[in-house]
């Protein structure tokens, strides 16, 4: 018996672009997808020529001057974001994916299946995400495509674990049950009745997710295990640039920058998603 | 189950619920090693190329790669290779790297004294300061400072440790040159000997390990306060520098430690970048250079190594909070 | 009466935004006086009762007045002295026992916190056994050193009071203290609460939509609607003839199985924060509403000493209804029973271990009756209605539906069994898809499980809506825009597309204020014979099931105690377990009867 | 263009120095390692830029004492102690500071005595007499005899042992050779040798104590340190050798106490370390901040004259490459002076697919390879193979090696080759399974002709990346090695460099020289022209001291 004390309307949720920081965090997202998509067609020389002597300074030719082997930075910065958004992009997309399937099994079917696949989950948890790279770069070497399914695989068991949590909860609600008792079949009431209701949390989990991703895509690249030059990615950017921090600062500094404010601006963004469905990011994250 | 296995079991469970709690969530942590084992030994094994060619290298006659293949038993079938292996790795002995033919265990044992060394000072420097301002923005929540803390962690989680790593060398150890921009130490000795060549990587580890438990912390210690007996204790009157303490913190105590448990899975990522930046001779920098020479046992030896002290990390975390939180104390 | 120990004066308070939560309340408590605060949902009780301890929960600012305790203003306190007064002038017992103990802290500890910080050190070795002996509890060490998940309710409510008595206040303020608890321990607490009073001299303001409960415990009762007091009076003289309109549709919508009769509720909804209407502020749902009332807000009239009411027409208010119950549809005596339960078992796993939920329970059901499950929480009398809608699998028993067996899961039944049974939900909240239109919930089961297209069932909906009495304006809306009464309507509404023969009612009204519970049930009523519905009415208020019910079955931890005509069980319960609910039960008619011994509570 | 930062040298690059006895024009063994210190290091550096060689650091009274660390370029995981297999820079150094040879290269690559006094041939080259120095005592006191050098030669002959030197002992017959007395050597030869003493400065010919088996552990030999302990991969310490012969009662090298060798093979750790004052030299600084350093007073630039290339090799039987005109079209589609521009940033010339420019063994007279995509893609398309799509391997394992691959893909793609760059990361370029396997990878050699020759080109050279195949080649390349007057045997050398040229399969797009660093306190640093490991004046750490 719970007490009468709901209020009759929920308050809708505060806008979403009601507070200037999701404003600006918006502006950054959108700004920096536009230069993915159309980044490489502006570059005013080739990314990958060796024009100039390197780490030379900005000039009217090389406005954000050139980088160890001479290249132009400007017209590698343009391009160098495409690699990182869509290895993260794709990783996280994958990882939602897998451990969307796994969580939603997991929390509707419960009872053995549940705790087998939850099991499972703690497996792939034991590998601290960089050591798990790393192990697969012992296997696969330079290849993208297991640098991409690998951080999927890092996502997995987190993702499965909060659609499972949201899908237990609303399993257990009226209207799940009354479709239940009307003997709607299952994909029905996964399309019509529990899907709709868990995308809050999945999408405010989204932003600081595919955070992780590109971070995770940057170290590797770091540490020489992901895109190979004369490709231009700004954490590449970083690593074979660094030797030229007093030389040329912008080299290293630009690429930084951006990496930064995307990753912020995308955090940002989840967070103020998250507190539109109530819950916010970070308390998302204490349930993991 | 037997019969009589089964009552052992509700009578243990029965008389000290916690030991038989322990006993059973140990059992899972190393049936989890041992799964964890099996996963690095087929991602390792499923190399292209053979591990010959990696010792003998250049020059070597298609004979001597064939005796040395057998010498070194990679002939026999994979489950039998991987017996042997675990059997060893129980032992302490992870076999001999391809590269230098020395055993991986000496490989291992000096580099992981650095890396416990730089490790735990990042923990000791990285905790109480991170717990102090998650705990402080959490409880004034909304206020200036929460606004700054919040600000600030959010920038240093999507700044990537090379990236702080490499800026803080060059002007803390080159323009400035007042702090040792890479880890020299004298051969052999430990990093302590000179304290000041660990203070940068340190710095590099904080900043993005403590954003993330400013941030998780934060939320949990907001989640207290608003909690049904907070308000109750100060309907009670109890003073609320009180109310904090004993009743919103005493409650948030248990979430921060699976937060700190949380953090070790990234700070040992963050060791093995802050390692190659400076240079800092440790399990990580070792690592990064076993898996471009394709130095399999060794890359076995340090991910089994790590992974299992990651997931004993987790269960001691575990054991904390169940003994942490009343309810779950009383409850097995 | 001497100088009143609390003085509320003019008290205003706001939302952050503005809009008026208590619209300039004033209400006086004497020394060992006990009043009761009434009223529902959004009626600004508990915001009130805050007040009276200086407190405003976030959200909320206590923007005017004055709130004094023995003359001493409490709004223009720091928040330091605030604190030091609490517990000591004044102390609050909170609603839910369950959050407002501190999980982590031992119940001995919480209790000696209260007194160290108050500056009773010194004695707290000999207060706290008192004062857990005052709340029958055992004071022994080994109680003490218990944590609150290791308590009962009931328990976990009385350590709430023995901490608002530790440091002997002259005023205790009860926020809904037995809400939660079940109705034997209710009436245990009750009891206590007043034998405290009285032995002790204190002052009481005992907050409660439940006005049965209020009346056990308040010498004096205090109404509220939307934000202001409308009628203060004795106890005994406001249940008899409540003078303003609200308090009549108060009084004659609380359901009480001492007096059997129809249940009328108060038609419409309590107005938001934010859009009180000019004048009086019950207007628009008052059949005595004319311009007058509309000019502007009535003042509050003292009809006699300590009788005062705020309605320009009190004289014209009727007394509280009490009509008789709606007849059920005509009973033919041979006809085959409906619905046909044989020894049912079920049984739940919690943690690896099994307990058995339903005991070999059998009974059945005749067409168009209404029969009530009656029995307080763990009787399974849920359990068996998800067996009989097909939502658990018992592990023993058959039910027979129209005499053919019943296929455990749902899923497995035929489409016509899927279609004549339905079943709708306790929580209001929680009983549709927020994602989905109304139109779109409604339509659904008939174009399940009749097969109709989308426009045929679409245009059933208007006719739906209108026949659970709510505008068809509504078809187009989000479940989040309805209040907890309109949303189990629309529930109602969409069981009733698919033309069901037996409609289940597990708890549906237990979550809804008063007022619309009354309407609730009495729309159910209506239907039953309009429709010739069998209805199995799940509940534990046997207030409820003698407004409702035909026959009634009476469960207790999963075995059947009783069964048979609703009236002859309340009127002469045969079994004792029977005997002692019909006693604990609050009733208006009994305010002075003896409340069953705390010994018998578990 | 700066290269990025040098770092290792491939392992397994026996980057030896050889040089022909004409070079110098020194006779064997007359410069004593005491001259060394005095003379000034001023030779005319080969460069065309005609920058002078920046002044070592060679000035003023050396100073006794002081601990010196030096950052070196590569090394890790696969380090080991034993000495007969030095495949890569940091190796080479620590061999080099505990073991000694009969002779060693100066710094203008010349043979100079350091365990032998003098060895004479016999009328046709098939005999030589060695005569020892008296008084060498090894680190565990043991006086240096005629059996040590015997039993170390014999030990690296013996290919259980796995020694890298084993083929420069080709022409020895070691079972009739003998020890005439305690100071005396007499080695029988299975065909004639010209230069002995420059066979013996080739890499791992050590001398050890006669009967010495285990060498992961202790490290017995002559040298100016003996090696105390260390850390795989992280770094070794070396501390004085009381008894070192070339010490003398006057006190002579080696100046420092004791020598760390720290292994850095991040590049900007290693010029952070040194700009922080960690470490007082370092190895292989990269161009661009060699440019922007030299001359300044944070950092001293070491500029040693050798004859550094990163080529880009294919194998010459690997698919299409078999046909000549693919090889000439390959050799076309290289646009040397841009890289050198880019790349070099002045340290360097242009190359010409031959080895050892600026040495005396060097056919300069055949005509300079230029850019000629369009000739290139006509030549292809007779072959058959065109668009040509070729996988180039790379890494930063020398200075220039990344920035040369990505410089020949732009250009290589205007004459129709498609060049996929795979980077790999430079501790194991030379250490993994691709090496000396791909058809098409990127090299480090800085050698010059002959020494090549033996490394890569004979028969059964060790690192034959080219399979150069060739055994009337090689026959007339040992009968040239035989031939005792230095005009004829050089004549005969530049004779065997006209096929490499035409149709070899290295592309050597330039010659650079080596750019190392040191804190400026640092003295005693003779820089070394000679081809191979010449870092910081030929690792000789002993001759460096600290002001």
């Amino acid at each position: 018996m719970i007490a009468a004390s709901q209020p009759r309307l929920r308050r809708n949720s505060q806008t979403l672009t009601s507070s200037w920081p999701t404003r600006i965090s918006l502006v950054v997202v959108v700004l920096l997808l536009l230069l993915v998509i159309f980044g490489p067609l502006l570059t005013p020389h080739s990314p990958t020529a060796e024009l100039g002597p390197p780490f030379a300074r900005p000039s009217s030719a090389f406005p954000l001057g050139t980088d160890y082997a001479g290249e132009d930075v400007l017209s590698r910065v343009l391009v160098g974001g495409r690699s990182v958004i869509l290895i993260g992009g794709i990783a996280t997309v994958i990882g939602y994916l897998i451990g969307g399937v796994i969580g939603l099994v997991a929390g509707y079917q419960r009872g053995l299946t549940d705790s087998i696949l939850m099991r499972g989950m703690d497996a792939l948890l034991a590998f601290p995400p960089i050591i798990f790279l790393l192990l697969l770069a012992t296997g696969f070497g330079n290849s993208l495509t297991a640098l991409t399914l690998g951080i999927a695989l890092i996502h997995v068991p987190g993702v499965a674990r909060i659609v499972r949590t949201a899908a237990l909860e609303t399993s257990v609600r009226g209207y799940v049950e009354a479709a239940l008792a009307r003997g709607d079949r299952v994909r029905v009431i996964l399309r019509r009745e529990i899907l709709p209701n868990i995308w809050g949390p999945i999408v405010a989990d989204g932003g600081p997710r595919f955070t992780v991703s590109i971070l995770l895509v940057a170290a590797v690249n770091f540490l020489g295990l992901g895109i190979a030059p004369p490709n231009a990615d700004w954490a590449l950017m970083i690593s074979e640039n660094r030797s030229g921090l007093t030389l040329n600062p912008l080299s290293v500094l630009v690429p930084a920058f951006m990496i930064a404010a995307l990753t912020v601006s995308l955090n940002l963004l989840a967070d103020q998603i998250a507190r539109a469905h109530g819950s916010s990011v970070d308390v998302q994250a204490m349930r993991r | 189950m037997s019969a009589t296995a089964l009552k052992v079991r509700v009578k243990l469970r029965a008389r000290h619920p916690l030991v038989a709690y322990a006993f059973r969530r140990t059992a899972i942590a190393v049936l989890l090693i041992a799964l964890v084992s099996l996963i690095v030994f087929a991602a390792t094994e499923v190399l292209p190329g053979n591990a010959a060619d990696q010792i003998l290298g250049r020059g070597a006659t298609a004979a001597q790669k064939a005796q040395l293949t057998r010498q070194l038993g990679l002939d026999r079938p994979l489950l039998a290779q991987y017996g042997s292996w675990i059997f060893g790795v129980l032992h302490g002995d992870f076999g001999q790297s391809l590269a230098s033919g020395e055993p991986v265990s000496t490989f291992i044992a000096g580099r992981l004294g650095n890396s416990l060394i730089l490790a735990i000072g990042a923990l000791i420097v990285m905790i109480p300061i991170s717990v102090v301002l998650g705990t402080l923005s959490g409880v004034r929540r909304g206020r200036p400072v929460d606004h700054a803390v919040s600000g600030v962690s959010l920038a240093l989680i999507a700044l990537p440790e090379f990236v702080s790593g490499t800026i803080l060398a060059v002007v803390f150890g080159v323009t400035l040159a007042v702090l040792p921009p890479t880890s020299i130490i004298p051969v052999g000795s430990s990093p302590l000997t000179d304290p000041k060549i660990l203070i940068l990587p340190i710095l590099t580890l904080c900043f993005a390990g403590s954003a993330y438990i400013i941030r998780m912390l934060r939320a949990g210690v907001v989640e207290a306060m608003a909690s049904e007996y907070v308000q109750a204790a100060r309907l009670n009157g109890v003073p609320e520098g009180r109310v904090v303490r004993r009743h919103a913190l005493r409650n948030a105590l248990a979430p921060t430690v699976q937060v700190v448990a949380l953090t070790l899975q990234w700070l040992v990522g963050g060791i093995v970048v802050t390692e190659t930046v400076f240079a800092y001779p440790g399990l990580g920098q070792g690592l990064v250079q076993a898996v471009t020479a394709r130095d399999i046992p060794v890359v076995q030896g340090i991910t089994v190594l790590l992974a299992s002290f990651y997931i004993l990390v987790n269960l001691a975390a575990d054991m904390t909070v169940i003994i942490l939180v009343p309810k779950l104390r009383t409850e097995l | 009466m001497s100088e009143p120990l609390l003085q509320v004066s003019d008290l205003l308070v706001t939302t952050v935004a503005g809009d008026p939560v208590l619209d300039h309340v004033s209400v006086e408590v004497g020394r060992a006086e006990s009043i009761g605060l009434v009223g529902e949902s959004g009626s600004g009780k508990t915001a009130l009762a805050h007040a009276m301890l200086g407190f405003a929960r976030p959200g909320l600012r206590l923007s005017g007045g004055s709130v004094r305790i023995a003359g001493e203003e409490l709004l223009t306190k720091s928040e330091t002295d605030l604190r030091a007064l609490r517990g000591r002038k004044v102390s609050y017992v909170p609603q839910d026992p369950a959050t407002s103990l501190n999980p982590s802290m031992r119940i001995g500890d919480q209790l000696r916190e209260i007194c160290r910080i108050h500056g009773r050190q010194t004695e707290t070795e000999e207060i706290i056994p008192t004062v857990l002996g005052r709340v029958d509890l055992p004071s022994d060490r080994q109680f003490q050193r218990r944590f609150p998940h290791q308590l009962s309710g009931g328990q976990k409510q009385r350590v709430a009071i023995a901490i608002a008595l530790a440091c002997d206040p002259p005023l205790i303020v009860l926020d809904e203290p037995t809400t939660g608890l079940d109705v034997v321990t209710q009436a245990v607490i009750l009891q206590e609460v007043r034998r405290i009073q009285r032995e002790l001299d204190v002052s009481l303001v005992y907050v409660s939509h439940d006005l049965a409960a209020v009346a056990a415990v308040a010498d004096r009762v205090v109404v509220m609607y939307a934000g202001s007091i409308v009628e203060s009076a004795a106890t005994d003289v406001l249940v008899a003839r409540p003078r303003h309109p609200y308090s009549r549709g108060l009084v004659s919508s609380v359901p009480d199985h001492r007096r059997a009769r129809r249940l009328r509720g108060i038609p419409g909804v309590a107005p938001a924060v934010d859009d009180h209407p000019v004048g009086c502020v019950f207007g628009p749902r008052c059949e005595l509403f004319t311009d007058a009332c509309a000019a502007e807000q009535p003042s509050l009239v003292a009809l006699s000493s300590d009788h005062w009411v705020r309605c320009i027409r009190s004289e014209d208010t009727p007394p509280p209804t009490s009509e008789p119950r709606l007849a059920a549809p005509g009973l033919a005596a041979d006809m085959e029973p409906i619905l046909r339960v044989q020894e049912l078992v079920a049984d739940y796993r919690s943690r690896g271990i099994p307990f058995t939920a339903v005991d070999r329970v059998s009974f059945i059901a005749q067409p168009g009756e209404c029969l009530a499950l009656v029995g307080e929480s763990g009787s399974g009398k849920t359990t068996i209605a998800r067996c009989i809608v097909g939502l658990h699998q018992p592990s023993g028993g058959t039910i027979a539906f129209d005499s053919r067996r019943l296929q455990p899961s749902a899923r497995r039944r035929s489409l016509e069994q899927r279609r004549r049974i339905q079943i709708v939900f306790q929580n209001p909240y929680e009983s549709l898809n927020p994602k989905r239109t109304i139109r779109d919930a409604v339509s659904w089961p008939a174009r399940a499980l009749r097969g109709c297209s989308r426009q045929q069932a679409e245009q059933e909906v208007a006719t739906l809506l209108d026949r659970v009495r709510l505008p068809a304006g509504l078809a187009q809306r989000y479940p989040g825009e309805l209040s907890g009464g309109e949303r189990q309507r629309v529930a109602i509404a969409r069981a009733l597309a698919a033309r069901p023969d037996l409609l289940v009612c597990d708890e549906v009204t237990s979550a809804l204020d008063v007022s619309v519970q009354a309407a609730t049930l009495d729309l159910l009523r209506e239907l039953q014979t309009e429709l010739s519905l069998t209805m199995l009415f799940i509940t534990h208020d046997l207030g409820v099931v003698a407004s409702v019910a035909d026959r009634v079955i009476v469960l207790e931890r999963g075995s059947l105690q009783e069964e048979g005509d609703v009236l002859e069980i309340l009127r002469a319960p045969a079994q004792p377990y029977t005997r002692r609910l019909v006693e604990a039960a609050p009733s208006l008619m009994a305010t002075e009867n003896g409340l069953p011994s705390p010994a018998d509570v578990p | 263009m700066a290269i990025n930062n040098s770092d290792q040298t491939p392992d397994g690059r026996p980057t030896r120095r050889s040089f022909m006895r004409g070079a110098a024009g020194l006779a064997a063994g007359a410069a004593l390692p005491g001259v060394l210190a005095a003379c000034a290091s001023g030779s005319s550096s080969s460069t065309k830029s005609g920058a002078t060689l920046a002044s070592g650091t060679a000035g003023g009274k050396p100073k006794r004492g002081g601990h010196l660390i030096i950052g070196l370029s590569d090394g890790g995981a696969s380090d080991v102690l034993s000495p007969w297999v030095t495949p890569y820079y940091s190796a080479a150094a620590r061999a080099q500071q505990v073991f000694e040879r009969l002779f060693t290269y100066g710094p203008q690559s010349q043979a100079v005595p350091q365990l032998a006094l003098s060895a004479e041939p016999n009328s046709d080259g098939t005999v030589w007499r060695v005569q020892l120095r008296p008084g060498v005592t090894f680190h565990n006191g043991k006086t240096l005899t005629a059996d040590d050098v015997l039993y170390s030669f014999r030990y690296v002959a013996n290919p259980k042992n796995n020694a890298e030197s084993l083929p420069r002992l080709e022409p020895f017959d070691l079972n009739n050779s003998r020890a005439v007395s305690p100071t005396e050597v007499e080695f029988q030869m299975v065909r004639p040798l010209g230069d002995f003493q420059t066979a013996m400065c080739e890499k791992d010919l050590w001398i050890v104590p006669e009967g010495t088996v285990d060498f992961s552990k202790t490290l017995v030999g002559t040298g100016p340190y003996k090696y105390s302990h260390g850390e795989i991969g992280i770094a070794y310490l070396f501390e004085r050798n009381p008894h070192y012969w070339q010490t003398g009662a006057a006190g002579g090298p080696p100046w420092t106490d004791s020598v760390q060798i720290q292994i850095l093979p991040d590049p900007t750790a290693r010029l952070n370390a040194l700009l922080g004052g960690q470490i007082q030299e370092m190895t292989f600084i990269d161009f661009a901040s060699a440019r922007q350093y030299e001359g300044g007073s944070t950092i001293t630039v070491i500029r040693s004259p050798q004859p550094n290339t990163t080529p880009i090799y294919f194998q010459v039987d690997a698919a299409h490459f078999s046909d000549v005109r693919v090889r000439q079209a390959m050799k076309l589609s290289m646009n040397r002076v841009a890289m050198v521009n880019d790349i070099v940033l002045g340290y360097g010339t242009v190359g010409n697919d031959l080895f050892g420019k600026g040495q005396a063994v060097y056919n300069s007279s055949l005509p300079q390879w230029t850019y000629d995509p369009d000739k290139a893609a006509s030549l292809l398309k007779q072959a058959g193979a065109y668009p040509l799509d070729v996988t180039l391997p790379t890494a930063d394992a020398a200075p220039g090696m990344v920035q040369a691959a990505v410089a020949f893909k732009q250009y290589a793609a205007a004459a129709g080759i498609n060049v996929t760059l795979q980077k790999i990361d430079a501790g194991t370029y030379f250490g993994n399974n691709l090496y000396l396997k791909a058809p098409f990878y990127e090299t480090q050699w800085a050698q010059g002709f002959e020494s090549q020759a033996l490394d890569g080109l004979v028969l059964n050279a060790p690192y034959n990346e080219t399979h150069w195949y060739d055994k009337p080649w090689s026959d007339a390349f040992y009968a040239a090695q035989g031939i005792l007057d230095n005009a004829k045997r050089t004549a005969a050398f530049n004779a065997l460099q006209e096929p490499l040229w035409k149709e070899g399969g290295y592309l050597i797009w330039g010659v650079y020289e080596t750019l190392d660093a040191t804190t400026p306190n640092v003295r005693g640093i003779v820089p070394y022209n000679s081809n191979g490991f010449g870092n910081l004046g030929g690792f000789n750490f002993k001759y460096h001291w600290l002001a």
